[in-house]
């Protein structure tokens, strides 16, 4: 069976080492912290400027003042410490985070990452910190399904929107596969309700 | 240094200026000092902040004043950001959109003194063409250069009468780097203690980069995610 | 992340690796930590500080046992930093001088992932020869690289268990910087407080940069200036 | 009559405006702040990672976590600030402090700065925060002798000694004038003890 989100959600916790330092994008990322364990010892950023940030607060615990990147309360854990933005990137661009997980519309083998623009030519153009993120950590896995809406892969050979990091991708966890992606091009590492001939047939890159 | 009012904190800005706005969304975002500056009157203004404006206050209020020509910022688009897309669309603003750690390093250039850096960010992406790009031990890097302020407006929580400023939890976020990057910076506080309150080991901005404090009353400003 | 012992906690060094060592004269100097990799025994090391050792403790000492290829720093001359003089007159030690502020402005860039950066400091004297330079806006600078280090050996004053850190007056200077440009930064401090002891907003090191830290014994180290 | 070299320091410490950011070098130039008037609001700052700096410390004042850039122990004033070194080397590099006053071997009438190599081949080179200092300010103050021991000038068409900085120093303060320098050369505001046309006569630099 394919992965349901939550499912899914579990998968990437599941491969955080203990002691990470890790920054879960906007999105489905954010279900990645329902999932780490409480004594894994992983330490969440947020780029507006927080390490340790607790789960989003609720009723009398919302803070104007302590808000996720997605700008939504949050709360704080013991342990953890507040930051300008200067400072916030400087930890994300000089590769101090362990791993970043981020959403995607579409990841090339090579481990290009598209997910701040779909190319429309009415969209306003923002890109907040996705560029930052896609080249800040040692390892960014994407979160996305493996296709999207209308049945088209979002694991591609070459992106086709526009990119927000050259070669930044180590690994996509989809709801069919996870798949690392890199130099060496794509390699299937684990098939949810799916086998690896299928995906060779649904999928335009070549997998390992 | 602490002025009496915020009309007479925000004095003085030029018609044309650069003006940095702090904030994250709607946490340290100085609503005062920009409703200030709404009734002060400078116009054909050029803002640098996150975002640009939420629902009918801060930010968006002054652009639906019609005083600003361009806004330079990571995130313009948000759910409630109708002021500015509506202005963006039929033509009436300019924007220029830089990813928001090169926002934040790009104002530290300029407070720094540093002419222009090599940055890993953008690298490859639309967001760097026409830039000048070289490899530097095998990694690739896009030339950026300081965002220089000729006014910020920012919030902090506690100022003493020097200038020094503490700040409270996520609302930190651009305050302390703007601070650096302007030529006149203008705070907002909830508090205004007296000189040798502040713990010297956790100033966060010292007085050598700020110029105006004006003490606010606390605003009960309504939390966006939690809509 | 607490090492139970200096040793413990300077294990590993390896041959060749570029140190970088806190410190403005004896102030910040991690006496414990060097003492320990003395003991250790790397060698061949290149030790980026901003003094060359005073005396015959700390730097002087790691100096004085021939453990160190070179010194980056900006300051090597002193009254007291006779150890240093004479392995460098007898040409027994290289030396790279960089002005103070592009020393800890390379660290913090290695930290942030800057490439380069152009630099006002240093144009047109000895020290910018043979180094590319621009004139950007009217103003003329240097192209500087990041100095990255294998190691940071820092003082601190008070850690908590997930090595977020807290300095001491004149004391913090380099070590801030320094825990950022290092691959493994290790750190002595006075006290080891519970998480959560240490107030969020005075933090001054995230935990994100530090990998070990030990306590040591306070030393009373002579002040150099009251001599 | 000539100066004294605690009168200098006084006339010095009178040509710094009130609620100025001010760094004074080592040497000489520590002088001037015992001649800043309590109620001048002037803030020292020290590169060493302070602001509002007291007094040297004396007696059970001395602790050696706080010393200047001398690394001279000293005191902390009310509002005194800490910071790490590439943010107070920021506060000097990007313009914010107000007046450096700096010792010199050699100005140039043009502004240029000689103050940290006397080029002797056996010396071993030491800079420091000099250079740093020398483009640190929106005003840099030199405080010299007019003449070496040997009798030489030290206000010179072009610096013989290794630079610290180019068009850097905007007025020097010496024992028998002070003399602006700059784009326009040199031009003296003020004798002490001698006369323009006597200064005129032992100066290689035409003085307006």
């Amino acid at each position: 069976m394919s992965l349901t989100p939550d499912e899914l959600a579990a998968v990437v916790a599941r491969d955080i080492p203990p002691n990470s330092y890790v920054n879960l994008g906007i999105g489905q990322p954010t279900k990645v912290a329902d999932h780490l364990g409480a004594d894994a010892g992983i330490v969440l950023h947020t780029e507006n400027g927080m390490l340790n940030m607790g789960p989003a607060a609720t009723g009398d615990q919302i803070d104007p003042d302590l808000t996720n990147a997605g700008k939504v309360p949050v709360t704080e854990l013991p342990g953890a410490s507040y930051f300008h933005h200067a400072d916030s990137f400087l930890m994300m661009r000089g590769g101090h985070l362990d791993v970043c997980v981020l959403g995607a519309f579409q990841v090339s083998a090579a481990g290009d990452l598209a997910n701040w623009h779909t190319g429309a030519p009415d969209a306003i153009p923002a890109v907040g910190g996705a560029m930052d993120l896609a080249i800040g950590a040692k390892q960014v896995f994407v979160m996305m399904t493996l296709f999207d809406k209308k049945g088209r892969p979002k694991l591609v050979p070459q992106c086709t929107y526009p990119l927000t990091g050259l070669r930044c991708v180590s690994r996509v966890y989809t709801d069919l596969a996870i798949i690392d992606v890199g130099p060496d091009g794509a390699s299937v590492r684990e098939t949810f309700g799916v086998t690896l001939d299928e995906l060779r047939k649904r999928l335009d890159v070549p997998l390992a | 240094m602490i002025a009496g009012s915020v009309d007479e904190a925000v004095a003085g800005i030029e018609d044309g200026s650069t003006v940095l706005v702090g904030g994250f969304g709607f946490a340290g975002m100085p609503f005062d000092l920009i409703d200030g500056l709404i009734r002060q009157g400078a116009t054909d203004l050029t803002i640098v902040s996150n975002n640009a404006g939420n629902g009918d206050v801060g930010l968006a209020a002054l652009l639906k004043a019609g005083r600003v020509r361009k806004v330079v910022c990571s995130f313009p688009r948000q759910a409630d950001s109708y002021v500015f897309d509506e202005l963006y669309r039929s033509g009436r603003i300019e924007l220029e959109v830089v990813p928001q750690g090169n926002l934040a390093e790009r104002m530290r250039a300029a407070g720094a003194g540093i002419g222009a850096f090599f940055c890993p960010t953008g690298v490859g992406t639309p967001l760097a063409e026409g830039k000048e790009t070289r490899t530097i031990d095998g990694r690739d890097y896009v030339l950026e250069y300081p965002i220089k302020g000729d006014v910020a407006l920012i919030s902090a929580h506690r100022a003493d009468r020097m200038g020094n400023l503490v700040y409270r939890k996520t609302a930190r976020n651009f305050g302390p780097v703007m601070a650096t990057a302007a030529t006149r910076t203008i705070v907002q506080v909830s508090e205004v203690v007296p000189t040798g309150d502040l713990d010297p080991e956790a100033v966060v901005t010292p007085g050598i980069f700020v110029d105006r404090v004006v003490r606010v009353e606390a605003r009960n400003y309504t939390v966006q995610g939690a809509r």
